[in-house]
């Protein structure tokens, strides 16, 4: 079983938590930042909001999915909501594997699934 | 039921959620029917968006029951 | 121009500089960690060793290739070699780009070609 | 001409590098066959491993000159 951790907040998203066991070979890591530009228009931060029960259960249905595709040892989602300032990062995932196929093919899926399936939200902009 | 608005439904409706008294089951149809009765402005998210009951995306065939909580999904942008 | 450093030096491997620019919106990152197995038997430790000159020489030749079908911002590579442990990292790989395709891309290829042509090795185990 | 050894290459020939004079310039089949006469023990390696000068890859049809520094590349492992 894939071990999943999922955490929706306001707090900075901070590194990730490294410790290996002795099986993991590979750890894929992805981190989204909020670029000082939306729709052409120069901005200086970002709001996300979630619906929040529903989008842990759908990452987690996603993420045990795909884990039957490309079996990996866990995964750390994190995804911030509230204000987040330019350059600062919206989400972070972490995937540990045996090897690296399978991480990187996980991440970039999910990913993929994250941007049509997970309900949240950009909502507002602040302009630069 | 239970309304649940989010993100550009919520700017709309001008609500998190509402409780909306309903007689009978409703198609999701007769849902959005009733809802951009409520709030004209939603007319236009009716073909982009999703529902949802129960963190689960609704079928499009589901039966809304009077008790149920439905969430309105505008189109996501997370990440 | 993708701004590249490489360094390889027997240092443990430490978390990525995060620094983001405001038209960074993807970072994508790779540790590879020396597993507790080896040819199906226990190990302890794995020894690296590298042809140094040459696997930078080589390596920033092939992530300028690599660039050029998926431009990117930035890229670090850190690979170890000396005596690494069972459950530490081997090698780090951090790409920095305005989305997230070219920095998947980019990062995957690159661990492919580093695994043909890059001339650093694995010369002995310690068993467990 | 100045050879360097790596890894397997540098156990069996127990030196990391070695100076051969040689006196004219070298194909890389000929190079092979004068490392092979003073390491019996490189021969397995000869197919798989390439040859490197100035931190590139030998193409196979190179010329050695008795002043390169070549290293012998058996197939990596890095990553």
């Amino acid at each position: 079983m894939m071990h999943i951790e999922i955490l929706i907040n306001d707090t900075i998203i901070t590194p990730p938590v490294r410790a290996a066991h002795s099986d993991v070979g590979a750890l894929a890591e992805f981190t989204g930042f909020v670029r000082g530009e939306e729709a052409g228009r120069p901005i200086s931060a970002l709001v996300y909001e979630a619906y929040q029960p529903m989008a842990e259960t759908v990452m987690r249905r996603l993420l045990t999915e795909l884990a039957a595709a490309h079996p990996c040892n866990s995964v750390r989602v994190q995804h911030r909501i509230g204000i987040i300032r330019v350059g600062e990062a919206a989400i972070h995932i972490a995937v540990h594997a045996k090897h690296r196929a399978p991480a990187f093919a996980l991440l970039a899926a999910f990913m993929d699934r994250l941007k049509q399936d997970v309900p949240i939200w950009k909502t507002d902009t602040f302009s630069a | 039921m239970t309304v649940l608005y989010f993100a550009h439904a919520r700017r709309i409706a001008a609500v998190t959620q509402e409780e909306i008294p309903v007689a009978a089951p409703l198609s999701s149809s007769n849902f959005w029917d009733l809802i951009i009765r409520r709030h004209a402005g939603m007319a236009p998210l009716r073909a982009s968006s999703r529902l949802a009951r129960g963190n689960d995306f609704l079928p499009p065939d589901a039966v809304i029951a009077p008790s149920d909580e439905i969430a309105i999904i505008p189109p996501v942008s997370g990440g």
